[in-house]
């Protein structure tokens, strides 16, 4: 089997250089690559165009990169929950790409599937297909989107192998696994790395084949965007 | 006139047994606390999770599982997780039986205007321009009228569009209203105590009255 | 929870009637719905459009179908196992389409992602490709193929829930979770079938939304094609 | 001139340490068995398998468990199952290294034929053209020239093609030959006591010789 394990997460972005474009799977703060984001920070990466379906807060997550100005553009679809991220916006230090939710997941796996596009109804008639080429199939009008790839793509899972096999848990896996699939060179943290062999094949989620550097991440915070509780009668 | 929870509460009697729903941010997560006895419903969150259940108990959240509005919740027997793709994926297939979202604005050919207001931080349209696009069943729960006390009801939207021709039937404080194939808000019901003159004159576009229109009934 | 369980594979299949287009899960005869395909047999359903990867042996899987003459074409991607089915081929008693394997499978999987097309590589320049569409991305040309609906799919799952949930063992998954996203109306033959909750939700291949009808199969007879094997030392 | 493992063995040293390998049914599944020590690699098998391992010992035959060609096999560790919508994902996405599969007739510009035979029964094209049109590097492992006796290495195929400019390296019973990018077999190694005159007179298409060619190491 092929050994995809490097020591921790600076290692695994040694080749990030400024001016790169980064997919980061997680939806809200669910499922974000902590270790990785945090070497982020620390290396001073600049220029980044950042693929994310959203941006983090304030002081955590991608709102970490934002408080430094590493990033350059964010194409996300929905980046509400950040007043650093607003200020930048308005002041025209940070582009912002907004993509429908679906069409940025599907843009994803249509990379990681070898199809150079896909079509989706979603935007039809608004101001996301503005200039995009429309097709009528069966009465119904889609648009044309691309695939997207990205040079890094930095995921977290909750187990993986020394083969780069992952599994992710509950609702963070989310965009992890499509993103798993985009990048040129994929990076994946997890809680727990186990040997190969250690994990049912029936189970994993992303094949380790997409995986290229596979680390176990330290210090996860999983911070909580909004705790909903009920009360116990 | 209703309040929140009776637009929730109304929306909740569209609810039909075996019907897997959508529902979005605002008076629509509220529907989930009406749906009656007896209708077996599958809630799906569109960030990846089909059988979403109720809050956690104080101290059992788990911050791998949240709901598309990023709140702790818990999962029922017989869900399921899945990727987002898998998750869109549902949804265009119209897998998904009804979607229940919020509204700034419905025009009277069912355009929707829900994402975005020139001039404010725009914050993205995340999955509702999928959901609007793609879902066979959409029932809108809005104000009739806005903070301004102008109609939210429109000829035209005036506001950036979330998607064009798909609002089936909308639910407010003053009414039920079907959206025609051919155009025009149908007058349906009537909130306890609003008069269809008041519906009426709260309402910019097109408006449908045809017959005695009934009070609706909330239990 | 939504409950679909249905009591054995007659009921299972009580509304299919002759000249339906139903797809078969399976590769070869490993993962095959032994139990409907039996009951399509007894039942003599004829003129049946059937979509399947393969075409069974003679006398196991698709090859009863075969023998009673109740299918009328076969879309497939390889057929070779199969002398009856050669005959009728022959004779012009079947029609026959033969369509790339990874085509199959993605046409499936687009019908289920609600996509109305897709662009693939495979068959550009070959008869397969002959009255299609042909779209040039960045220098290399593609296919596009539409989505594939059927009236029903039939597929075997090694385990599943009363909501539908199927969970596939090994190899024997192939075209069962693509093809269970594609029928208009999705049956689940399983070898186990439990209660809703009784399977962990990260574990599940197939979501209940896509199954309508579910039942526990029986007298599986799970027929190797090739059996190979080494000594031991 | 090479038996069928002499072309297994040859074609197993094209094999890198880390590379994910698709093999397809005949010549190409023995070059398994030559892989040499040290090299880490992964074989997939398109009905969905990375990791594939030897056949069961005797008696541990699974059912569920087999390759492409429909044989018992087994898994390795670190191996993983998927639907056959990825597995082809995978390989049209390229992340496959190496395809090795056998011809019926490949051109001189790299067109392949190996899926049909007017006038026999069509048995069907599998997952071949999925597999030509997408790897990003492919090796024929074939027979350089047929029963008749005639070239198997044509100016242009005269069977249905497979598909068009794809194949890249040849690995025949006489020779090792790249397939050049503006056309052409480029000799590049003789197989044992073969001569040069030998493969030029067994080659129907443009043979391009240049400089001493070498005799094949297997060893």
């Amino acid at each position: 089997m092929i050994n995809k394990v490097v020591s921790n997460a600076e290692e695994a972005i040694r080749d990030i250089v400024d001016g790169v474009t980064i997919m980061l799977g997680g939806f809200g703060l669910c499922g974000i690559p902590e270790n990785c984001i945090n070497a982020l920070v620390k290396k001073k990466i600049k220029n980044i165009t950042c693929i994310s379906n959203n941006a983090g807060v304030d002081d955590f997550g991608i709102g970490l990169l934002l408080k430094q100005h590493q990033v350059k553009k964010m194409i996300s679809s929905y980046v509400g929950e950040n007043a650093e991220f607003e200020r930048q916006l308005l002041s025209g230090e940070l582009e912002v790409e907004l993509i429908p939710q679906g069409t940025l997941a599907t843009r994803c796996m249509a990379a990681g599937y070898g199809m150079p596009a896909i079509f989706t109804p979603a935007g039809v008639g608004t101001e996301v297909a503005e200039g995009k080429e429309i097709r009528n199939f069966d009465g119904k009008d889609y648009l044309l989107e691309y695939a997207f790839n990205a040079d890094f793509a930095l995921v977290k899972a909750w187990k993986g192998d020394t083969a780069g096999n992952l599994i992710f848990r509950s609702t963070s896996r989310n965009f992890n696994p499509v993103m798993a699939m985009a990048g040129k060179i994929t990076i994946a943290e997890v809680e727990e790395l186990v040997e190969a062999g250690a994990l049912n094949p029936d189970h994993i989620h992303t094949p380790g084949i997409y995986v290229h550097r596979i680390f176990q991440g330290e210090n996860y915070e999983k911070r909580i965007e909004q705790v909903t509780v009920r009360k116990r009668d | 006139m209703l309040d929140k929870e009776g637009i929730a509460k109304r929306i909740a009697k569209e609810i039909k047994d075996g019907y897997y729903v959508n529902l979005g941010i605002g008076i629509p997560t509220l529907v989930a606390n009406y749906i009656p006895e007896g209708i077996n419903v599958v809630l799906q969150s569109e960030n990846g999770l089909l059988g979403m259940g109720p809050f956690p108990f104080e101290g059992e959240e788990d911050a791998d599982l949240i709901n598309a509005g990023k709140q702790t919740i818990t999962t029922l027997p017989g869900s399921s997780i899945f990727d987002s793709a898998m998750s869109f994926g549902m949804i265009r297939s119209q897998k998904v039986d009804l979607t229940i979202l919020g509204a700034m604005e419905v025009s009277e050919n069912g355009d929707i205007a829900n994402w975005k207001i020139p001039g404010k931080m725009v914050k993205g349209m995340g999955g509702a321009m999928d959901l609007v696009a793609s879902a066979k069943n959409i029932i809108v729960a809005m104000q009739h009228i806005n903070k301004h006390g102008e109609s939210k009801l429109l000829p035209n939207c005036t506001l950036p569009l979330t998607g064009i021709k798909c609002i089936k039937k909308i639910v407010t404080e003053l009414a039920v209203l079907d959206i025609l194939p051919e155009g025009g808000f149908k007058l349906l019901e009537r909130a306890p105590g609003v008069t269809v003159e008041f519906i009426q004159q709260s309402t910019l576009g097109k408006l449908i009255v045809e017959g005695e229109i009934p009070e609706m009934k909330l239990d």
